[in-house]
C-alpha cells in the first residue's frame, strides 16, 4: 500500500468534497435566511448538544409553518463543535464561508463561544450562546454587541449566592471553586457581591479536577471555621468533596449551584449527607406556554421530558427570538437591522407572547415581549439574559424550591 | 498539629492507592520490561467492573472481586493480543502500543457507560476521635484493603514457585530463559497480577471519589512517579514511594497552592531522576 | 478555492509543523517526546500574550519559537541522559506542568478564562484574502521546515542522529556524545512546536489551557506512526490522514447515523488507540515505508 | 602506546563482579582475556571503556589517567571497544556506518551543516575516501551499500572493527570477535587483526575460541569469578591446573 503525496491529497479533497456535497445540494434558495446550528454534539457537551440541535430544527420548522419570518423561510445548517475550540472554529468557518449563514446559534462551552465570537463579529452576524463566562459580555469578545447569552452568567450566579447567604443570616462564608472559567466565575461573583455588602470571605480555595482526595483543600477551608461554604463546582467534584466533608464530622452549610446539587448528587451520597444543602438555580419558565410548546417538541424529537435539557430550551428560544426580531425588522433586513430589534421583541413593555406565530400576529399591533421556555428572556445592555434565581433546600432527600431571589 | 496528623493519615490512604498503581507499573516493568501506560485505564476498567458486579450481586465484596477479575482479564487480553506480539521488539513499541490500549479501553468504557459519573453506594460514617485526631473508618477500610492486596502480592512473589520464577525472570530474563524457566506461565501470572492490582487501585479510587472513563488516566503520572521513585522494578519501593508521594501531595499543597497538586509528583519524579536515577531502593540498573 | 478547505489546509499546516518536529525527534533520533504539546502551548501563549500587549506579530512569532526552545533547554539538561522511557515519562509530566502553570498563573495567562481576541496575522483585506494569506504563511513555514529537515537528513549531523536512534551505546563507543546531539534535536523540535503554537493562537484567536492536553501530543504521534516514522513524506501523509480522520468524523454522521453522537468523542479516541496498536504491531514502518528505504 | 589497567573493581550491592583486575598492554601487544561465563570479562571491558562506572581502579593510556572520563572521551583518546553482540547501526548502510565513525566532522555541528556547505562537502569527500579504503581492506565492497542490519554475524564483526578503525583508535578492545562467525571468516578476521597490529594498533581480546585466540595473542589473562587467576603465554596458561579447574564444565578446548 503505497500512496504518493498527491494521491493522498486528492483522496482527502475528494472525501471532504463528498461530505460537503449533500449539504451544498440542499436548496440554497436565495430567499431563505440561513442559520448555523453550532452545538456540542460530541465531547463534554454531548449530553445536551443533540437536543439543542434538534430543538433549533424544530423551532425553525414552527417558524416556517407560520409562514416564515420577515417574509423569509429559515434554513438550518447543523455542525458539531466537538466541545473543542479548534474543531468549533473550523466548523464556524465552514458555516460562514461555505454555507453563508447569517446567524450562528447554540454554542455551549465558554471556550468554544470565546473562540467563535471573533469570527461572527467579523462576519457581522449574531452569535447566540449559552456560556457562562463573564468575558463574553464585554469587549473585545462582544465589542459589536452581536453576542447574546441565553444563560445567566456565572457572575450573576455568584451574586444570587450572596443574596441567599445574606438572607440565611450567614456571617462567615468560605468559597471553593473548580479551576475553570465557570467555577471561578461563580465564587468570584459571590465574593464581589458579598464584600460589597460589607461582608468578609474567611477562606477560599481553587482546586484542580481529578484528584484522589480533596482533604487538604477542605482542611484549609474548615480551619477557618466558616458557617457556610459556597462552591463553584460540578457534580463529580462536589460528590467527592461532600463525601470527604461528611467524614470529617464538621457541621457546615453549603450553597451549591443547581447543576451540581441535583437529584444525581442526592442519589450518589444519600439523604443524610446532603441534608440542608442550598441548591441555587436560575428560574426557568417551566409553567409557561412557551415551555409547554418546547416540551412537546422535545418529547417528539427525543422521547424524553424537556426538563432534563435546559440548554435545548435555550436553543428553542434562540430561534424564536431571532425570527421575531426578523419579523420586526421587516422583509430583507440585514443582520444589523435584525440585531437592533432583539430587545424590542424580548424585553418588557409589550404584549407578552409565547410563540413565534403569536408574536408575528401581535407585532402588527405594536411592541411585543417574548416570554421564553428557558426564562422570561429579557436582555440587558450586554446582551445577557437576566433571570431571577431560586433557592432550593435539600430535605430528606428531596430538593424543594423555597423562595425566589431577585437581583 | 491534629490537622497535620489528619492530613498525614489522608495522604497515606491516597498514597496507598498511588502505590498500588505504581506496583502494577513496576511489576510489568520488571518482567515485561516496558512502561505500561495502560495501567491507569486498567484501573478505570476495574472500577467499572466492580460497579457492575456490585449492582448485579448486591454485594460490595463480590463486586470488588468481579472488578478485580475484569482488570486481570483485560491485562491478560492486552498481553496476548498486543504485548506478546511485540515482546521481541524495542520497549518503545510496547510503550506506544500501551498508549493505544489505554485509549481503546477508555473509548470502550465511554461508549458503554457514557460520561456521566458513577458512584459506589457506600455508607458514609462520621469519624471517631483518637486523642483529638479524627479517624475516618472508611479510610481505615481502604488502607486495610490496600495493605491486604500488597500482602497477597508479596506472598505470591516470595512464597510460591511461580513467584520465585517471576523474580528470577525479573533479575535476568536471559538467564531465566536459558535455565529452562518457561516464560509463558510467568507472563500470564504477571499480567493477571498487574491487572488485578491496578483494578484494586481503581476500585479504591472509585470508592474514595467517583468513577468516570477519564479517572484512571489522571493517576498515570503519580503511578509512574511512584514506580521511578521506588526504583523501577522494585515492588516494595513502589508502594513506599506511592505513600511518600501521597503524603507529600497532601502536606505540601497548602503551601504551593492547590492547583499545583499534580505537579508535586512530577517534581518528585524529576528530583529522583536527577539525584538518584536508581530510585530509593533501586538495584543494578542500566544507568547510562 | 473553498474557504473550508483553506481552513483545513491551515490547520493541517500547523499540525505538520508539530509533526515535523516530532519526526525529527523520534523518527530520526529516537527521542520519545510525550510532551510535545507543552512546547506548542508555550509558543501559543508567548505569541498570544505578546501580541495582545502590542508587540508586532513577526516579533511575537519569533519570541514564541525562541521561548519554546528555551523551555526545552532545562528539560533537556535534566532528562536527556535518561533512559528512553524515563525521558518519555518526564516529557509527559513536563507538558502537564506547563498546562498547570498556564492554568494557575492567571496574572500572566488569564488562567482558565483563556486569552481571547488574539490578533490575526493578516488583518487587511477581505476575509477570504486573509485566509489565503494565512494558509500561504503556514505552508511557507512548513516548506522551510521541510527543506531544513532534508538538509539535516543529508548532513553528517543527520547521519549521527540516525546512528543514535539505531544504537546509542555504539555511538558512544565511537567517541561521540549522544547527549549533545539529542539536545539540539530537542531544541529544534521544540522550536517548531513553538512556532506552530504561535500560528495556532493567531489563527484560532482564542486559547485556553484545556486546548493543550496530552491528547494533542498523541494525535501527532498517531500521524507520524501511520505515515511512516523517520520519513518526511510519511510525516506529510500522516498529517493528511490525521486531518482526514478528525474532519472526516464530522461527515461520518451523514453516512452512519446509527452511531450515537454522544459516543463520537469516545469513538475518535478509540480509533486513535486502535491505530497506534495496529500500526505498532503490523506496520511499524507506517504507510510510506520506513527510514530504511529513504 | 601503553595501556595500564590498574586494580579495576566493581561490585553490585555487595556482589563483587570484578575484583582488583590489573592488565598491562605494552607497545602493540595483543592480549587475550579468557574465563568461564560470568567471570566478569565483559564487565571488565565496560569498566575500562567507561560504559560502567568502576568502584575502584584506574585506566591509564600513555600516561594519561582516563578513569574519570566518559565513555566517549575515552574513545576519543584512542581506546575503542566492540560489543559481544554487534551493535551496528542497523538502518544505515555499511558505508554510512563507517562514515559516522570518523572523528571531528564539522558537519556534525548544525550551524556548519547549514551555513558552511563547502567545508562539509570537502570533509565528506575526504572521509569518503578513507571509508573506501577501509571497505577495501575489510573486503566489504559487495555489501557497502546494504543495510548493516542485513549483514551476517561475521560481516557485522568486520564492520564494527572497521568503525573502530575509522575513529583512528590506537588500542581496540574486541569482545568475542569470533562468536557466531564461520571458520573461514574467523581466519579472515584474524588476518585483518594481525595486519592492523602490524600497523601499530594494540588489541585486547575476549574470546572463547581459545584455538583461534592462542594463535593471535602473545599473552593470555584468565579471569574467574571476577579475579585474575593466571596470566602468561597461551601455552603456560593453558597448562595451569588452576585454569583447568576453573574451566571444568566451562568447555575448555
Amino acid at each position: 500500500m503505497k500512496l504518493t503525496r498527491r494521491q493522498t491529497l486528492a483522496s482527502l479533497g475528494l472525501a471532504a468534497g463528498a461530505g460537503l456535497l449533500p449539504r451544498l445540494a440542499l436548496s440554497q434558495d436565495a430567499g431563505a435566511f440561513r442559520i448555523g446550528a453550532l452545538n456540542p454534539v460530541t465531547g463534554a457537551g454531548g449530553p445536551y448538544g443533540t437536543g439543542m440541535q434538534k430543538m433549533i430544527l424544530a423551532a425553525a420548522e414552527a417558524v416556517n409553518a407560520a409562514g416564515g419570518a420577515g417574509g423569509r423561510m429559515l434554513e438550518i445548517f447543523a455542525e458539531d463543535t466537538q466541545t473543542q475550540p479548534q474543531a468549533a472554529v473550523l466548523a464556524a468557518k465552514k458555516l460562514i464561508d461555505v454555507n453563508k449563514v447569517q446567524a450562528i446559534l447554540g454554542t455551549w462551552s465558554s471556550g468554544v463561544s470565546l473562540a467563535v465570537i471573533p469570527l461572527t463579529n467579523e462576519a457581522g452576524i449574531p452569535l447566540f450562546h449559552c456560556s457562562g463566562a463573564p468575558a463574553l459580555s464585554v469587549p473585545p469578545a462582544n465589542e459589536k454587541k452581536l453576542g447574546y447569552r441565553f444563560q445567566a452568567t456565572n457572575d450573576r450566579f455568584g451574586r444570587a449566592f450572596a443574596e441567599i447567604a445574606k438572607k440565611e443570616g450567614f456571617k462567615r462564608p468560605a468559597t471553593m471553586a473548580f479551576n475553570n472559567a465557570s467555577g471561578i466565575g461563580n465564587t468570584e461573583g459571590f465574593t464581589r457581591a458579598w464584600t460589597a455588602m460589607g461582608g468578609e470571605v474567611v477562606a477560599s480555595v481553587v482546586y484542580e479536577p481529578a484528584q484522589p482526595s480533596y482533604r487538604a483543600e477542605l482542611q484549609k477551608i474548615l480551619d477557618a471555621k466558616p458557617d457556610v461554604i459556597v462552591t463553584g463546582s460540578y457534580l463529580a467534584d462536589t460528590t467527592i468533596i461532600l463525601r470527604e466533608w461528611y467524614q470529617t464530622g464538621e457541621e457546615t452549610k453549603w450553597i451549591i449551584p443547581a447543576w451540581a446539587a441535583n437529584p444525581e448528587l442526592v442519589k450518589a451520597l444519600g439523604p443524610a449527607v446532603v441534608e440542608g444543602i442550598i441548591s441555587v438555580d436560575s428560574i426557568s419558565n417551566e409553567g409557561s406556554p412557551a415551555f409547554a410548546a418546547y416540551d412537546a417538541a422535545y418529547q417528539k424529537a427525543i422521547g424524553k421530558s424537556g426538563l432534563g435539557n435546559v440548554y435545548a430550551a435555550m436553543a428553542w428560544d434562540m430561534v424564536t427570538v431571532l425570527a421575531l426580531a426578523m419579523e420586526a425588522a421587516g422583509p430583507g433586513a440585514d443582520a444589523s437591522a435584525i440585531n437592533a430589534k432583539m430587545r424590542d421583541v424580548a424585553n418588557p413593555d409589550g404584549t407578552k407572547v409565547s410563540s413565534f406565530a403569536e408574536g408575528k400576529a401581535a407585532l402588527k399591533n405594536g411592541k411585543i415581549n417574548y416570554e421564553g421556555a428557558s426564562s422570561i428572556l429579557d436582555f440587558d445592555e450586554f446582551g445577557d439574559v437576566t433571570p431571577d434565581f431560586a433557592a432550593s433546600f435539600i430535605r430528606n432527600g428531596e430538593i424543594k424550591r423555597e423562595y425566589q431571589v431577585k437581583l | 498539629m491534629t490537622s497535620f496528623v489528619e492530613l498525614l493519615l489522608s495522604g497515606i490512604t491516597s498514597g496507598l492507592i498511588i502505590g498500588l498503581a505504581g506496583l502494577s507499573v513496576t511489576l510489568v516493568f520488571g518482567i515485561a520490561r516496558f512502561s505500561n501506560a495502560a495501567t491507569g485505564d486498567t484501573m478505570t476498567l476495574g472500577a467499572y467492573g466492580a460497579l457492575m458486579g456490585t449492582s448485579l450481586t448486591g454485594s460490595l465484596l463480590a463486586g470488588g472481586l468481579i472488578g478485580l477479575a475484569a482488570g486481570a482479564l483485560s491485562a491478560i487480553l492486552a498481553y496476548v493480543l498486543v504485548f506478546r506480539p511485540l515482546q521481541n521488539r524495542s520497549p518503545i513499541s510496547s510503550l506506544l502500543a500501551s498508549i493505544g490500549v489505554a485509549f481503546f479501553i477508555r473509548a470502550v468504557l465511554g461508549v458503554v457507560f457514557g460520561h456521566d459519573q458513577m458512584v459506589f453506594q457506600m455508607d458514609l460514617v462520621r469519624p471517631f476521635r483518637l486523642h483529638g485526631v479524627r479517624i475516618q473508618p472508611n479510610d481505615l477500610k481502604f488502607a486495610g484493603v490496600a495493605i491486604l492486596t500488597l500482602a497477597l502480592v508479596f506472598v505470591v512473589l516470595h512464597l510460591t514457585p511461580i513467584g520465585r520464577r517471576m523474580r528470577a525472570v525479573a533479575d535476568n530474563p536471559l538467564l531465566a530463559r536459558v535455565s529452562g524457566i518457561a516464560p509463558r506461565p510467568v507472563m500470564f501470572t504477571l499480567w493477571a497480577i498487574a491487572g488485578a492490582v491496578a483494578a484494586v487501585a481503581g476500585i479504591l479510587l472509585g470508592m474514595k471519589t467517583v468513577v468516570s472513563p477519564e479517572s484512571g488516566w489522571d493517576m498515570l503520572l503519580p503511578a509512574f512517579a511512584a514506580a521511578v521513585l521506588g526504583g523501577i522494578g522494585h515492588p516494595v519501593g513502589a508502594v513506599l514511594a506511592g505513600v511518600i508521594i501521597g503524603v507529600a501531595q497532601e502536606l505540601a499543597t497548602p503551601f504551593v497552592g492547590f492547583t499545583y497538586k499534580i505537579a508535586i509528583s512530577f517534581l518528585v519524579l524529576l528530583l529522583v531522576l536527577l539525584v538518584r536515577p536508581r530510585g530509593l531502593f533501586g538495584k543494578i540498573e542500566g544507568v547510562r | 478555492m473553498d474557504a473550508y478547505l483553506i481552513a483545513i489546509g491551515t490547520i493541517a499546516g500547523i499540525y505538520l509543523l508539530l509533526a515535523l518536529g516530532l519526526n525529527l525527534q523520534f523518527g530520526l533520533t529516537g527521542l520519545i517526546n510525550f510532551g510535545h504539546v507543552g512546547f506548542f502551548c508555550v509558543g501559543a501563549y508567548t505569541s498570544a500574550i505578546l501580541s495582545t500587549k502590542g508587540v508586532p506579530i513577526p516579533l511575537s512569532l519569533a519570541a514564541a519559537a525562541v521561548l519554546a526552545m528555551l523551555a526545552a533547554w532545562p528539560l533537556g539538561i535534566i532528562s536527556i541522559r535518561l533512559r528512553e522511557d524515563y525521558f518519555a515519562i518526564v516529557t509527559l509530566g513536563f507538558s502537564e506542568v506547563v498546562r498547570l502553570i498556564v492554568t494557575s498563573e492567571g496574572w500572566l495567562t488569564n488562567g482558565v478564562q483563556g486569552i481571547a481576541g488574539i490578533p490575526r496575522i493578516f488583518r487587511d483585506g477581505a476575509g477570504e484574502a486573509q485566509a489565503v494569506l494565512m494558509l500561504g504563511l503556514t505552508l511557507a513555514f512548513c516548506f522551510i521546515a521541510i527543506l531544513a529537515m532534508m538538509r539535516i537528513v543529508r548532513s553528517p549531523f543527520g547521519r549521527m542522529i540516525e546512528a543514535i536512534r539505531d544504537n546509542e551505546e555504539a555511538v558512544r563507543s565511537l567517541g561521540k556524545e549522544p547527549a549533545g546531539f539529542k539536545m539540539q534535536v530537542l531544541l529544534l523540535g521544540s522550536m517548531l512546536a513553538g512556532l506552530s503554537g504561535a500560528l495556532y493562537a493567531h489563527y484560532i484567536g482564542y486559547i485556553s489551557p484545556d486546548q493543550f492536553i496530552p491528547f494533542v501530543t498523541f494525535q501527532v504521534w498517531m500521524a507520524i506512526i501511520m505515515g511512516g516514522v523517520g520519513r518526511i513524506s510519511g510525516t506529510i501523509a500522516g498529517v493528511l490522514i490525521l486531518m482526514f480522520f478528525l474532519e472526516g468524523s464530522r461527515f461520518l454522521r451523514d453516512f452512519a447515523p446509527f452511531i450515537p453522537e454522544v459516543s463520537m468523542a469516545s469513538i475518535r479516541l478509540g480509533v486513535i488507540g486502535l491505530a497506534l496498536i495496529l500500526f505498532t504491531i503490523y506496520r511499524p514502518q507506517g504507510l510510506m515505508g520506513d527510514f530504511t528505504k529513504r | 602506546m601503553i595501556l595500564n589497567i590498574n586494580d579495576m573493581s566493581k561490585a553490585y550491592s555487595g556482589l563483587v563482579v570484578v575484583d582488583k583486575v590489573s592488565i598491562r598492554l605494552h607497545d602493540c601487544e595483543m592480549i587475550g582475556v579468557i574465563g568461564p561465563n560470568g567471570a566478569g570479562k565483559s564487565t571488565l571491558f565496560s569498566l575500562v571503556t567507561g560504559f560502567l562506572e568502576a568502584n575502584d581502579g584506574d585506566v591509564v593510556l600513555d600516561g594519561r589517567s582516563l578513569g574519570r572520563h566518559s565513555a566517549a572521551e575515552r574513545a576519543r583518546h584512542g581506546m575503542v571497544r566492540t560489543f559481544q553482540v554487534p551493535r551496528e547501526f542497523a538502518n544505515m548502510t555499511v558505508r554510512e556506518n563507517l562514515m559516522a565513525a570518523a572523528p571531528r566532522q564539522s558537519g556534525e555541528n548544525l550551524i556548519s551543516a547549514f551555513f558552511r556547505p563547502r567545508l562539509v562537502a570537502a570533509q565528506e569527500k575526504e572521509i569518503g575516501s578513507r571509508v573506501d579504503e577501509t571497505i577495501a581492506f575489510l573486503k566489504l565492497e559487495r555489501v557497502a551499500d546494504s543495510l548493516a542490519g542485513r549483514l551476517s554475524g561475521g560481516q557485522k564483526k568486520l564492520l564494527e572493527l572497521g568503525r573502530a578503525l575509522m575513529t583512528g583508535a590506537r588500542v581496540i578492545l574486541l569482545d568475542e570477535p569470533f562468536a557466531g562467525v564461520n571458520p573461514v571468516l574467523i581466519e579472515e578476521l584474524s588476518s585483518k587483526i594481525r595486519a592492523l597490529n602490524a600497523r601499530g594498533i594494540g588489541f585486547l581480546i575476549i574470546e572463547h575460541d581459545l584455538g583461534a585466540l592462542s594463535r593471535l595473542v602473545s599473552k593470555l589473562y584468565v579471569m574467574d569469578r571476577g579475579r585474575l587467576i593466571a596470566s602468561g603465554t597461551p601455552q603456560e596458561v593453558l597448562a595451569d591446573p588452576l585454569v583447568r579447574e576453573a574451566y571444568i564444565g566451562g568447555g575448555l578446548a
